[in-house]
């Protein structure tokens, strides 16, 4: 089947329209995100972020694995993303779309190269073993942003992850089960966040595009950064061209968006987790 | 890393001898290549690319043809031996995927695709020898490619890598710099000023990212001054060559005519 | 601030539009240079994408301009031209660009409904309508529906033709028409294909040269090199006869034009290799002086004797 | 009125039967015909019991003969226009189907164009055909080209609840500025106003009250309408 045919001249035309006068179609500010909404599932590291109508679906779990001889001080860090069908009805199965490998990469950029996650405290046994932290990303639904919202549920999935505690003697390693001793959490270096910017011929740009902003912008430009104001990823792949001071001027916005995400995020976590004390012992 | 390699010594010499903002050496190379309607080579230090366009052409793909404007079609081969392990890419590799993904999206605001409705644009990247700032090299080689071709464009687009050592930024960097300080990638249209990609991929604080970007942007307008003097070389060669041509064969009055009323 | 780092070249033998930037010591004014005599003369402007040419209130865009803020800026690298108040930019080498009335040579790619498709080196194929051929049995005859069905028996997939521009569709294909004698399907030759710009608009785009070897001029830069047909056989209007026009047989075709054609061939290649415009006086030059040099065919190729060659044309002239 | 599952026995029964979409007749092992469901939803039928069908809230539209539908062209082929409407196949509209069309002076349309058309033909085995007038008066009646304004996406209960003239919302916006629309049986509605702010605020309004989405009731509505800047 063919994709769906791209939005006609009316809607392109209303959308333009009415940007330049700074209204968008949902009735948000140009530079306002739709607030996340975290749900975390009953095992740890099973988180679930809703923005607006795009849903995606992390999930963590770790295992034992021998190291690759050429790392053998490390953890493994993997990311597993599909785009099925089912988000949209514009991803069809089979080869992986323009769209699946920008996901892919986006999300090994904000999540495993920027050494969110201490790969070293992984380490078990040097050479012998390591943690294998498997991180597993579904788009449930796609309804604009799908790539900040995926980025969203897998740094809080590894934020919430927990793994057992392992105790070493000699070459014995001895994994506790949670019930007899408190799972740890992963030491994490920093938590980035991505935020992408969409931009408009002569409208100011704006921030969480959804779905029909996202397919009409002349050009996004994507920044994942953390609350202490490092940047880790900025990616403007073509799109028309902006100017430097535009540029510059959305790396201050991002800032403030981060810390803003940042406490949310911890709070939600927080919250869950005093929620929780009592199950696990 | 046992032996770390001093990436800016206290002389403030780079481990290949440069100074922070200078720049390898450039050469371009526009010779015609085989039946391509434009082509470029282009190398920047040791890392080296041939670009080739095909087109504007019929589209051989019916289902992606677009009724209002052409379609650009990058695709990207890295010699296995461009590297100093030699090793095989599979051409569904996803960084080269990537890599071709923003080749296309940084062109298609540039070329004027709609003068060229249902046609199709092929850029052909070569990767010959990688050695750092393999898609600032790419991306200026397209810029010539597409010029040779007479493919319409906005402007040139000129790219360059930046990155920071401790707090020293650096400009052009080789693989192994790369490899060790926070870097980025700008492109930018010399005319406007206006950046049309940016990436980086590691980590930097906000400020130092606006200290790069800014002189990066400045390296761009560099670049394109040497882009420049090779397609107006170039230009030179070929119209002189035509010139000199006529002028052997102006038996033809008529000929000439046409040639001589068109200038101004 | 920014600057080069010199190395070492390695390589010596790049291009003829070869350019490598060393230290800016090395060597920074050849270029400034050549910019300055470009603009002084005022005879030929070149310019290059992004460049602006002059304000957009006194002048009209024309094909390789755009306009952005009130400037009109060039988006192709070539001459500046002007006719009154229109500005273009002529691309030193670009895809065919197709008017009405050129003539082209060009290769059937795709039979489709009542339809050919045809490559004539443009940015889309071209059409030619079955309406637009000269069907068998009279020239003016209307089509039928079995000729919808054999149309592969006029031209099929790899057909080489030669057509003149009739009209353009909506989207800019062209369309075209083979309804004369001169037009129609090639034979007894073979094909060279050079820059479009190099084929200038001459009064006839079909050349016989003495040597006995016809050529056709095709303006999208595809030259027909073939065997000398008689006038006679020719201009033979009353007779148009099917089987010759569309057949997929070679004459006999003797040792001594085999070679010509070779030898002419050979001399637009070079010809186009160093950028000459190519006309009928041109190639006769050229092909006098190759004979002249009693060089083998294949000796032709060879880059001292391709430079001899285009060095000896227009001395006659300038002495 | 009665919610029905797929498979359930429906009690209908009647001389002069017809059975709308969702429902399918089949012959019991007593030879007595029975009819089933073939869809979830609420089970209708007249007054008089002869006509019955379901009314369930898919967003997935089939065509059926006489219905409005908004569409968007999508291309060309020869003389008809390709029209997307949300169906499975795409549907065709002759190039002269309008009014006052002829082989000179036809509707100038692009691909992209939005169009108020009724479905002249829906047959399961044939591609959906349009017409944009009535064949017989050659009249327009409304339908034909929809410029400017916007499109809103709604579930297929939402657009036959915006068709009757008694439901609330229609009114209580029209209430507030003047709006023009085209609703379609293929759950897209074509909206109009003056100012894009009072598009927006149908554009929200309509999603709200979709029982597929926000499922707001007249007095929710109402408030929610209320706290929209127009």
């Amino acid at each position: 089947m063919p994709r769906p045919p791209s939005p006609s001249i009316p809607e392109k035309e209303f959308v333009y329209g009415a940007l330049k006068q700074s209204l968008r179609l949902d009735g948000r500010a140009m530079l306002e995100m739709r607030t996340p909404t975290l749900s975390f599932g009953p095992e740890l590291g099973w988180v679930e972020c809703a923005m607006g109508k795009t849903r995606v679906l992390a999930q963590v779990d770790g295992k034992m694995v021998k190291p690759p001889p050429e790392r053998p001080l490390e953890g493994i860090i993997s990311i597993h993303s599909e785009l099925s069908p089912m988000a949209s009805n514009e991803y069809e199965p089979g080869r992986p779309t323009e769209e699946e490998v920008a996901l892919t990469r986006m999300l090994d950029k904000v999540l495993r190269r920027s050494d969110a996650v201490d790969k070293e405290s992984l380490c078990v046994l040097a050479g012998q073993r390591v943690w294998h932290i498997r991180l597993t990303i579904h788009v449930l639904s796609d309804a604009g942003n799908m790539v900040d919202c995926a980025c969203l549920a897998g740094i809080v999935a590894l934020k919430h992850f927990r793994r057992p505690e392992v105790e070493v003697e000699g070459d014995e390693i001895t994994v506790h089960h949670p019930s007899e001793r408190a799972p740890v959490p992963l030491s994490m270096h920093h938590t980035p966040f991505c935020f992408t910017f969409a931009f408009f011929p002569d409208a100011p740009p704006l921030v969480d595009p959804a779905r029909l902003e996202e397919t009409l912008s002349a050009g996004l430009l994507s920044v994942a950064l953390n609350a202490q104001k490092e940047l880790c990823v900025v990616q403007k792949a073509g799109g028309s061209p902006l100017p430097a001071e535009e540029v510059l001027a959305i790396m201050d916005i991002a800032v403030a968006k981060a810390r803003e995400l940042d406490r949310l995020v911890e709070a939600r976590l927080q919250e869950d987790w005093k929620g929780r004390v009592v199950e696990v012992r | 890393m046992s032996s770390r390699i001093e990436i800016l010594n206290d002389g403030g010499y780079r481990s290949d001898g440069r100074k922070q903002y200078e720049l390898r050496d450039i050469t371009i190379d526009l010779t015609q290549q085989g039946t391509a309607d434009g082509s470029a080579q282009l190398t920047h230090g040791l890392t080296q690319v041939l670009v080739t366009v095909f087109g504007p052409r019929e589209a051989k793909m019916r289902s992606q043809t677009l009724h209002d404007r052409a379609v650009l079609n990058v695709e990207m081969s890295v010699a296995p031996f461009s590297t100093g392990e030699r090793r095989k890419r599979s051409r569904a590799d996803r960084r080269i995927l990537e890599m071709a993904a923003m080749i296309a999206s940084t062109f298609e605001p540039v070329v004027q695709t709609n003068l060229y409705p249902r046609s199709q644009i092929d850029i052909y990247v070569h990767v010959l020898q990688q050695d750092g700032s393999l898609l600032p090299a790419c991306i200026n080689a397209t810029t010539l490619a597409l010029v040779t071709a007479g493919v319409p464009l906005l402007d040139f687009v000129c790219a360059v890598t930046g990155g920071v050592h401790s707090t020293s930024p650096l400009l052009d960097l080789t693989t192994l710099e790369e490899n060790d300080v926070p870097h980025m990638t700008v492109a930018v249209m010399p005319r406007t000023r206006k950046v049309t990609l940016v990436t980086m991929e590691t980590r930097l604080h906000v400020e130092r990212f606006r200290e790069l970007f800014e002189l990066a942007c400045e390296a761009g307008q560099t670049i394109h001054r040497e882009m420049k003097y090779a397609v107006k070389d170039r230009t030179v060669a070929l119209v002189n060559a035509m010139d000199a041509g006529s002028k052997g064969g102006a038996a033809d009055d008529h000929d000439r005519d046409v040639v001589m009323d068109d200038r101004i | 601030m920014i600057s080069f780092a010199s190395f070492p070249s390695t390589s010596e033998a790049y291009g003829r539009y070869g350019n490598t930037r060393h230290h800016p010591d090395v060597e920074d004014d050849v270029h400034m240079d050549l910019d300055e005599d470009d603009f002084e003369e005022n005879v030929q402007r070149l310019t290059v994408p992004g460049e602006s040419i002059t304000s957009s209130h006194a002048f009209m865009r024309g094909h390789g301009t755009y306009v952005d803020n009130d400037e009109v800026i060039a988006s192709v690298a070539g001459t500046v031209e002007r006719v009154n108040k229109l500005i273009t930019v002529r691309a030193v080498r670009s895809r065919y660009n197709p008017e009405v009335g050129d003539l082209v040579v060009g290769r059937i790619t795709e039979v489709q409904p009542r339809r050919w498709k045809v490559d004539a080196n443009s940015r889309q194929d071209a059409v030619l309508m079955l309406s637009s051929v000269n069907l068998p049995g009279g020239v003016q005859r209307r089509k039928l529906e079995s000729d919808e069905l054999q149309m592969r028996t006029f031209f099929e997939e790899g057909d080489l033709l030669v057509a003149e521009v009739q009209a353009f569709f909506s989207d800019g294909a062209m369309s075209l028409h083979t309804r004369s004698l001169r037009y129609g399907k090639l034979r007894n030759g073979q094909l060279v294909t050079v820059p479009p710009i190099l084929i200038r608009r001459l009064k006839s785009h079909f050349v016989s040269l003495p040597c006995g070897v016809d050529l056709i001029l095709g303006l999208n830069g595809y030259i027909w090199v073939s065997k000398h047909v008689k006038q006679s056989e020719q201009e033979g209007e009353e007779g148009f006869d099917a089987e010759a026009v569309y057949s997929n047989k070679n004459d006999d075709i003797d040792e001594a034009t085999r070679a010509a054609i070779s030898r002419v061939s050979n001399i637009i290649k070079i010809l186009a290799a160093h950028f000459v415009p190519l006309t009928d006086s041109v190639l006769l030059e050229a092909y006098e002086w190759a004979v002249e040099q009693e060089s083998s065919v294949k000796d032709l190729l060879l880059d001292d004797v391709g430079e001899n060659l285009v060095a000896s044309l227009g001395s006659g002239l300038r002495q | 009125m009665s919610s029905v599952l797929p498979g359930e026995l429906v009690p209908a029964q009647h001389v002069n039967l017809k059975l709308g979409p969702g429902l399918l007749r089949q012959s019991s092992l007593n030879g007595q015909p029975l009819v089933i469901s073939t869809r979830a939803g609420e089970v209708h039928h007249t007054t008089n019991r002869s006509r019955w069908w379901i009314e369930g809230n898919s967003r997935r539209y089939v065509p059926a003969p006489q219905e409005s539908v908004v569409g968007v062209v999508v291309g060309r082929s020869g003389e008809n226009w390709k029209v997307d409407i949300g169906s499975s196949h795409t549907a065709t509209l002759d190039g002269l189907a309008f009014e006052g069309a002829t082989k000179r002076n036809r509707p100038n349309l692009k691909v992209g164009s939005l169009l108020f058309a009724r479905v002249s033909l829906a047959h399961k085995d044939m591609e959906p055909e349009l017409e944009c007038f009535d064949a017989q008066t050659r009249k327009a009646e409304g339908h034909g080209e929809l410029k400017g304004g916007f499109l809103v996406q709604c579930s297929l209960k939402m657009c036959r609840m915006l068709l009757d003239p008694n439901h609330f919302l229609f009114p209580l916006l029209g209430s507030r500025f003047p709006l023009e629309s085209a609703i379609g049986m293929n759950g897209r509605v074509w909206i109009s106003a003056k100012d894009p702010r009072q598009v927006i605020a149908i554009a929200r309004c309509i999603e709200a009250v979709d029982p597929d989405g926000g499922g707001m009731d007249e007095a929710a509505a109402k408030k929610f309408f209320s706290t929209l800047d127009v």
